[in-house]
């Protein structure tokens, strides 16, 4: 495994988390927290975790997206933080 | 010096976790917008899963599925060290499962206190119940 | 069967819970009966179990057939002996007891009511019975979800208050999970005995204080303990008093139980009272919650939330007997476990029984209640004198246990604030009964009720309250017993 | 001392314990329901009663009923002083509940059936208490006592009957958990036991000091013994309906708070401890400052059941005067005097009540010349209060005739003193009523015409209690013996 | 708020990093975590379960107990989406305008308070917050879903050979019905599963892993004990652990599947079902 990669995929993953918690848009955050968990899920794949990389993905990834994206759908999108 | 730059790179897993934890954590606290909140939680959890697989990591092994032919010579003998420690993935889908079933009732949660107060923000719902 | 008994007493309300969220879509009268079946037969085996125990002594149970540390096994030993069938017998008094309040609040989602009380239950059995690390964060997250889920459906704030104990109890879980983590790291095993055998060469190492004490806290966040205890009044008090009267009791004592069960298994006691010298602090912050507690409840002018910060002061109770660490204190926390649950079992199914009829739980709500529910308030009465603390009633003897311990720990001010608790207390319920007593019945809500007549709650939820208040007194009774051959064998011998 | 293992003191206790399902059972049906209540207080008299030759005998009576704790039992021990008490208390339970009847129907009174039942509780933790064999089974029924009466005291249900309800559990609950529970876990960790024993199981542990703070922890913590500044609960505690206020705040509460005291400063630190403390000295001079106090105050006083309460005070310290006197004449005394003034003072309190179901009037000041409407009760409060002040012939006499000896015993002469003066004040009290009752001519529209004695209920018990107490001076056999037996084992004398 | 939530942050942090220097080296093969229960796992499973895939064997064999509780957490997470959300027909308010639309043309008309629309098969009752779904999305994902469902099946039967398993097949399943669900409108989708199917399919998922539990414990061996299975199946018991396992994998993966549309439709259309995402 690479750890330049791994480092990348790393600081990404920071990146996206606070990204996901910056953005003054619920949606927008939801949509970030689904590419945090990809990067996870990347990032765990590397690590050789592939039975949790792949649930990842799909539940982290996947359908907490859609529950994300659902909810707000439901409530609103505007946040003061 | 050189020790720490080495211990940093020697372990720099473990600190992108804490401070995914550490991220998590303040936005549960600090953060004012229940969503947010909830964004929070889960890096929370995601941290500690990455802590996890960070465990079983080990050098020089591959992902933990044995190569097997089939038919009687299906079994040739198998080195623990060739293969990555599996107990940790496995803690962890479970872990990942709770994740996302606190997930969808938090939320669900969430779309209840919308309907009472029409807002998301702690602060405006708890002036609405003062005002009561 | 009876060597059976350890999977049968979790996996019996799994499977009801299951058939009843099937029935529950097929014909819902099924479901209250197979769950009073299943809660009867979790009761019985955890009787069973105690018995075993003080037969044979400790039992283990692989499940799976994998023998420990490869596969998950249950620890049946003297301590948690004592705890499960005091979980399970007031799960299912509650359950017996609230059948005409569930069906007043969800008249149409009895099936999923039923499903998530069962559900709760198989998690706090489970947790109690487990003897391995992770399998207790699995079942602490089934016993937090089925909570928030009952917790949830209330009053127009019960969403806020369950969401804001959402956050705190996955905190708390997660932090206990971290801390597994962390011995998971140092040891390899996720065993507690297991892990128990390991730590000796490794007190010194950062990483196991670590894990101790995010452990701890983790375990503290779940069971309230003072400066994390804000989730809990709110979260209690709105919601509906069927899931309150089981929360309540049951929650933070099995929380605690987690705390004594890592302190005393996996931590051993030579580690947490000799190797670390936390436990003068933490009996302090103790000091501090009973106090808070007790003021805090005496500035409610509202029953239910009155109670649930002396739910508090008694956590801090539990907590602080738990780290005089001294045989006295442990025994009184331990002993005080079985108490409380039955104790607040007893004044939180009162609170349901005065909703079901008066529709409030305000002191206004409560004027002339003697002459109107006399049972239900004669039972408040033998509640209220067992959290005073007044003998025969068993709040007295724990409450004896843990200043017996506090003096021979030489920590007077622990002393001190059980003293005040008990005096506060005394003020509390006082005041309540002031009002039921002296202020004429007012009607309430439209709900009409000539003055003076005299107007009980149902028979079948009457009937359990007062079985409840008679087991207060028979329990305090029989403390020595309960000593003597339980408790005694439960705390290691090398702890004096 | 040989000891025998028999149930009759849990009986003894039981028997008003099982009798309230009877009654709330009853409760529709007055006449049955007190038919229940007499049968009880008969039974309960004559189980006590029959254990008295035993105890007589020096024998002792012990019952276990469980073992809550390790070392330390729920336990029942029948000795002399309990016994004497238990004879007091539960013979007089007979006379009041008959007068009982007459007062309250006399003033067609609300709720009889829990005044009732409440009272029957209040009796059985009163025998509880005389029975208890350690400090563990005193303090059950001794907060028993507690509670089983504040309905009775907040039995009218106003305003006043709250606030003095309040008061009487702040002063009685507050006491006994903030000094007597911590007091006796002390103790506890102290000795490892807290059985009674004759000589006192604190002996030869402890420091001085604790010893001491302990002993006045005690002695405050049952506050029921009304000692200054733990007292003002008592006058409060008088808007309870009359027979409330003779029996349990002339005979039981109270009695129960001195005899606690007696009982744990004989039993759980023993005379020898306390005279090598020199802890006898401070006590008797807090009494001696009570027994003044209180009857200076209740000089002042125009309520004539507010004058009794501070009689009541002044009148209790002299018991624990005699207790702490620990010389073997005071302690006879300071015992005999709770029989003495129990028959005296519930005397008095059935003559305020039959006046007042009588005339309705509550003030010295409005019952001039009412001797001559009820010459029977007056008579009766005659002889009432002189048994109080102690003189013959009347049983107070002997009490107080003994507490003189006693402090003379102890070289003790400013309590000799003291008792003469209080002697004087309490005469200083009552006489002037009885003088106006008896000789002024009431001037016109103080009292409408026709006002005649009280129903026959009410004064046939007052015309018993007087006679028993006039009875007493010639024939204190019973009690004296009791005493002397007690105090023979305390001190060896 | 924020200074508490940062100081609780940063000592936590402090208290993590302080500990983390005691850890072994990352990935160092002589760790205790890989040195002492993992050796067993990989050299054994394959004589003790036949599961080549070790993360599966353990998951649904060795620890078979946790799994079967974290599909009755996900379980459990359903039916408290349910209990909360759901709103019944009876406490249902009514909007105070009704609004059909015409299937064919599309035509959408509205109705005041108490006028309703008899009932035809040509009008359907919608929204107000109706949108009228996209006719490349519906298409497109009609050509996905079967495809996507495909490689969920396959995905839970070769979980004892690859990477997956019941629970991450179920997902997919499930996901694809939420896709079904998004590019068409809930209606539709609760058309093709209906609301009592799913809750019962939810139950009935977790009930097939328990009760392959229970019949180990009636096969006088203790619970979640497989190869009691052998009987049954007519093999020798490291096969029957096999199997077992297969069956509990399905069981799982019928439960996930449900949960995920069950939680869906609840929280999508807020509990009424009449309009989705």
């Amino acid at each position: 495994m690479i750890w330049q990669i791994d480092l990348a995929i790393l600081t990404l993953v920071v990146v996206a988390a606070i990204g996901a918690l910056m953005v003054k848009d619920l949606l927008g955050a939801s949509v970030l927290f689904g590419s945090y968990s990809f990067m996870m899920c990347l990032l765990w794949s590397i690590m050789g975790a592939v039975d949790v990389a792949f649930t990842e993905a799909s539940v982290g990834a996947g359908v907490s997206t859609v529950l994300f994206v659902a909810a707000v759908f439901r409530t609103t999108r505007r946040t003061k933080d | 010096m050189t020790d720490l730059i080495s211990m940093v790179v020697a372990k720099y897993n473990f600190w992108i976790y804490i401070t995914l934890m550490m991220i998590g954590l303040y936005a549960i606290i600090a953060k004012n917008n229940l969503v947010k909140k909830i964004v929070g939680m889960n890096i929370f959890q995601t941290a500690i899963i990455l802590f996890y697989v960070s465990i079983s990591v080990k050098k020089g092994a591959t992902i933990p599925i044995l190569e097997h032919g089939h038919g009687p010579d299906a079994h040739h003998v198998v080195h623990a060290a060739d293969y990555i420690n599996p107990l940790p993935h496995v803690l962890m889908l479970t872990a990942i499962v709770v994740g996302v079933a606190t997930l969808g009732v938090a939320l669900a949660l969430a779309i209840k206190v919308y309907d009472n107060y029409g807002t998301l923000e702690e602060d405006e719902i708890l002036a609405q119940i003062r005002e009561k | 069967m009876s060597e059976q008994y350890p999977a049968l007493l979790v996996v019996v309300p799994l499977l009801s819970a299951l058939v009843v969220s099937i029935a529950g879509w097929v014909n819902k009268r099924l479901c209250f009966p197979i769950a009073v079946a299943a809660l009867g037969v979790a009761a019985w085996s955890a009787v069973g179990l105690l018995l075993r125990v003080l037969d044979k002594g400790v039992i283990v149970y692989k499940l799976g057939g994998w023998s420990p540390p490869m596969g998950i096994a249950y620890y049946i030993d003297y301590l948690n002996g004592l705890v499960l069938p005091v979980v399970a017998i007031v799960a299912f008094i509650n359950l017996i007891a609230n059948k005409k309040a569930v069906e007043q609040q969800f008249p149409d989602k009895i099936g999923p009511f039923y499903t998530l009380y069962l559900l709760m239950v198989t998690g706090l059995l489970g947790i109690v019975v487990t003897g391995d690390a992770f399998n207790l964060y699995v079942l602490l997250e089934i016993a937090a979800l089925t909570g928030y889920g009952l917790l949830a459906m209330g009053e127009e704030r019960a969403p806020l208050a369950t969401l804001n104990y959402l956050y705190m109890g996955t905190i708390g879980a997660c932090f206990y999970l971290l801390g597994v983590g962390y011995l998971y790291i140092v040891t390899g095993s996720l065993n507690m005995v297991d892990i128990a055998r390991l730590l000796p060469p490794l007190y010194q190492s950062k990483a196991v204080l670590a894990a101790f004490i995010i452990c701890m806290v983790g375990v503290w966040l779940k069971m309230a303990f003072f400066p994390l205890h804000a989730w809990l009044p709110n979260a209690y008090t709105y919601a509906n008093s069927a899931a309150s009267s089981l929360i309540a009791p049951l929650v933070t004592k099995v929380m605690i139980y987690v705390m004594i069960r890592l302190i005393l298994t996996v931590f051993t006691p030579e580690f947490v009272f000799t190797t670390l010298a936390l436990s003068n602090a933490v009996v302090w912050l103790a000091v501090i919650a009973i106090v808070m507690g007790a003021v805090l409840a005496l500035a409610e002018r509202n029953l239910k939330k009155m109670l649930t910060y002396i739910v508090v002061a008694e956590v801090g109770y539990m907590v602080g007997g738990a780290w005089l660490g001294n045989r006295d204190g442990m025994t009184g926390a331990i002993l005080h476990i079985v108490n409380d649950a039955l104790m607040t079992l007893c004044v939180f199914m009162v609170v349901g029984n005065i909703v079901y009829k008066v529709k409030g739980y305000a002191f206004e709500d409560l004027k002339g209640l003697f002459r109107k529910m006399p049972f239900t308030m004669g039972a408040l009465v033998i509640g209220a004198m067992s959290i005073i603390g007044v003998p025969p009633t068993c709040g007295f003897f724990s409450k004896w246990y843990l200043i017996v311990g506090a003096i021979s720990a030489g920590h007077y001010g622990f002393m001190a604030a059980l003293i005040f608790s008990s005096m506060v207390s005394v003020v509390l319920f006082f005041r309540v009964f002031e009002i039921c007593y002296f202020e004429p019945f007012a009607d309430h809500h439209g709900h009409d009720n000539h003055p003076g007549g005299m107007d009980e709650a149902p028979v079948s939820m009457v009937v359990p309250l007062l079985i409840v208040a008679v087991i207060l007194i028979l329990v305090g009774l029989y403390t020595g017993d309960i000593v003597n051959h339980v408790i005694q064998f439960a705390i290691p011998e090398t702890m004096v | 001392m040989e000891t025998i293992i028999s149930i009759k003191p849990l009986l003894a206790i039981l028997v008003s314990l099982l009798v309230v399902p009877l009654l709330v059972l009853s409760g529709k049906r007055p006449n049955v329901r007190e038919a229940c209540t007499f049968l009880a207080a008969a039974v309960k008299f004559l189980i006590i009663l029959s254990m008295v030759p035993v105890i007589l005998n020096g024998t002792q009576i012990v019952y276990t009923i469980a073992e809550v704790i390790p070392g330390v039992a729920i336990k029942l021990r029948v000795d002399a002083f309990g016994m004497l008490f238990a004879l007091v208390s539960s013979s007089l339970w007979i006379v009041t509940s008959a007068y009982s009847i007459g007062y309250m129907r006399g003033l067609k009174e609300h709720s009889q059936t829990r005044y009732f039942c409440f009272f029957a509780l209040a009796l059985s933790a009163t025998i509880g208490v005389a029975f208890s064999a350690n400090l563990l089974t005193l303090y059950l029924f001794y907060e028993m006592l507690s509670f089983a009466t504040y309905p009775l005291v907040t039995h009218h249900q106003d305003r006043e009957a709250r606030s003095s309800g309040r008061k009487y559990l702040l002063y009685i609950v507050g006491t006994s958990i903030g000094f007597v529970l911590p007091a006796m876990l002390i103790s506890y960790s102290l000795a490892g036991t807290l059985d009674f024993s004759s000589q006192g199981f604190l002996a030869g542990t402890g420091s001085k000091t604790l010893i001491s703070i302990l002993c006045f922890m005690f002695l405050f913590g049952f506050a029921k013994a009304a000692i200054m500044p733990f007292h003002s609960w008592l006058p409060a505690a008088m808007v309870a309906p009359t027979p409330v206020s003779a029996l349990l705040h002339a005979v039981a509460v109270v009695k129960v708070g001195v005899f606690c005291v007696a009982r744990v400063l004989t039993g759980v630190f023993g005379t020898d401890l306390l005279l090598s403390l020199n802890l006898g000295v401070p006590i008797i001079y807090i009494a001696s400052f009570t027994i003044m106090a209180g009857s200076l105050i209740a000089l002042s006083q125009d309520n004539l059941k507010r004058l009794l309460a501070f009689s009541t005070i002044a009148q209790l310290s002299y018991i624990v005067l005699g207790i702490g006197l620990l010389s073997p004449k005071g302690m006879t005394g300071g015992m005999l005097h709770i029989a003495m003034h129990a028959f005296g003072k519930i005397t008095l309190f059935f003559c305020a009540g039959a006046i007042f179901v009588a005339t309705g009037k509550k003030n010295i000041s409005e019952m001039i010349g009412i001797g001559r409407r009820m010459p029977v009760t007056m008579a009766a409060f005659f002889i009432g209060s002189l048994s109080i002040i102690g003189m013959p012939p009347c049983g107070g006499f002997i009490s107080k005739w003994y507490l003189v000896l006693g402090s003379l015993q102890a070289h003790q002469m400013p309590i000799l003193f003291v008792l003469l003066t209080s002697s004087l004040l309490n005469a200083a009290y009552f006489m002037p009523f009885v003088y106006k009752a008896f000789f002024c001519r009431p001037e016109d529209a103080m009292f409408e015409n026709k006002v005649q004695e009280a129903p026959a209920f009410c004064v046939v018990p007052l015309v018993i209690t007087a006679t028993i107490s006039v009875i007493l001076l010639f024939y204190p056999q019973p009690f004296l013996r009791l005493a002397r037996i007690m105090v023979q084992s305390i001190t060896g004398v | 708020m924020k200074i508490i939530g940062l100081i609780i942050t940063f000592l936590t942090g402090a208290l993590l990093f302080y500990a983390a220097d005691d850890f072994p080296a990352w990935s160092d093969p002589a760790s205790p975590a890989s040195t002492y229960l993992s050796p067993h796992f990989i050299e054994k499973t394959m004589e003790e379960t036949s599961v080549p895939n070790i993360v599966t064997a353990v998951l649904a064999d060795y620890r078979g107990f946790d799994t079967m509780f974290e599909t009755a957490v996900i379980f459990s997470a359903g039916v408290v989406c349910f209990f909360l959300l759901r709103i019944s027909r009876r406490e249902e308010e009514e909007p105070e305008t009704r609004s059909y639309r015409h299937v064919l043309t599309g035509v959408t008309i509205q109705l005041k308070e108490g006028h309703k629309m008899p009932p035809s098969a040509d009008f359907e009752r919608i929204d107000s917050m109706w949108t009228p779904p996209d006719l490349i999305i519906k298409t497109g994902c009609r050509l996905m879903i079967p495809f996507v469902q495909l490689f969920a099946l396959y995905v839970i039967a070769h979980g004892h050979h690859s990477p997956g398993g019941g629970f991450q097949g179920g997902v997919i399943l499930g996901a694809s019905f939420i896709l079904l669900a998004i590019s068409h409108d809930p209606t539709t989708a609760v058309r093709r599963t209906s609301e009592k199917l799913i809750g019962i399919l939810c139950a009935v998922g977790v009930l097939i892993y328990a009760g392959t539990g229970a019949l180990c414990l009636l096969l006088k061996l203790n619970f979640l004990d497989y190869s009691a299975l052998a009987g049954i199946l007519h093999v020798d018991p490291i096969t029957a652990r096999s199997h077992g396992i297969l069956i509990v994998e399905i069981g799982v993966g019928i439960a996930v599947l449900a949960t995920m549309i069950w939680i869906y439709n609840n929280i999508s259309s807020a509990g009424r079902y009449r309009q989705g995402l």
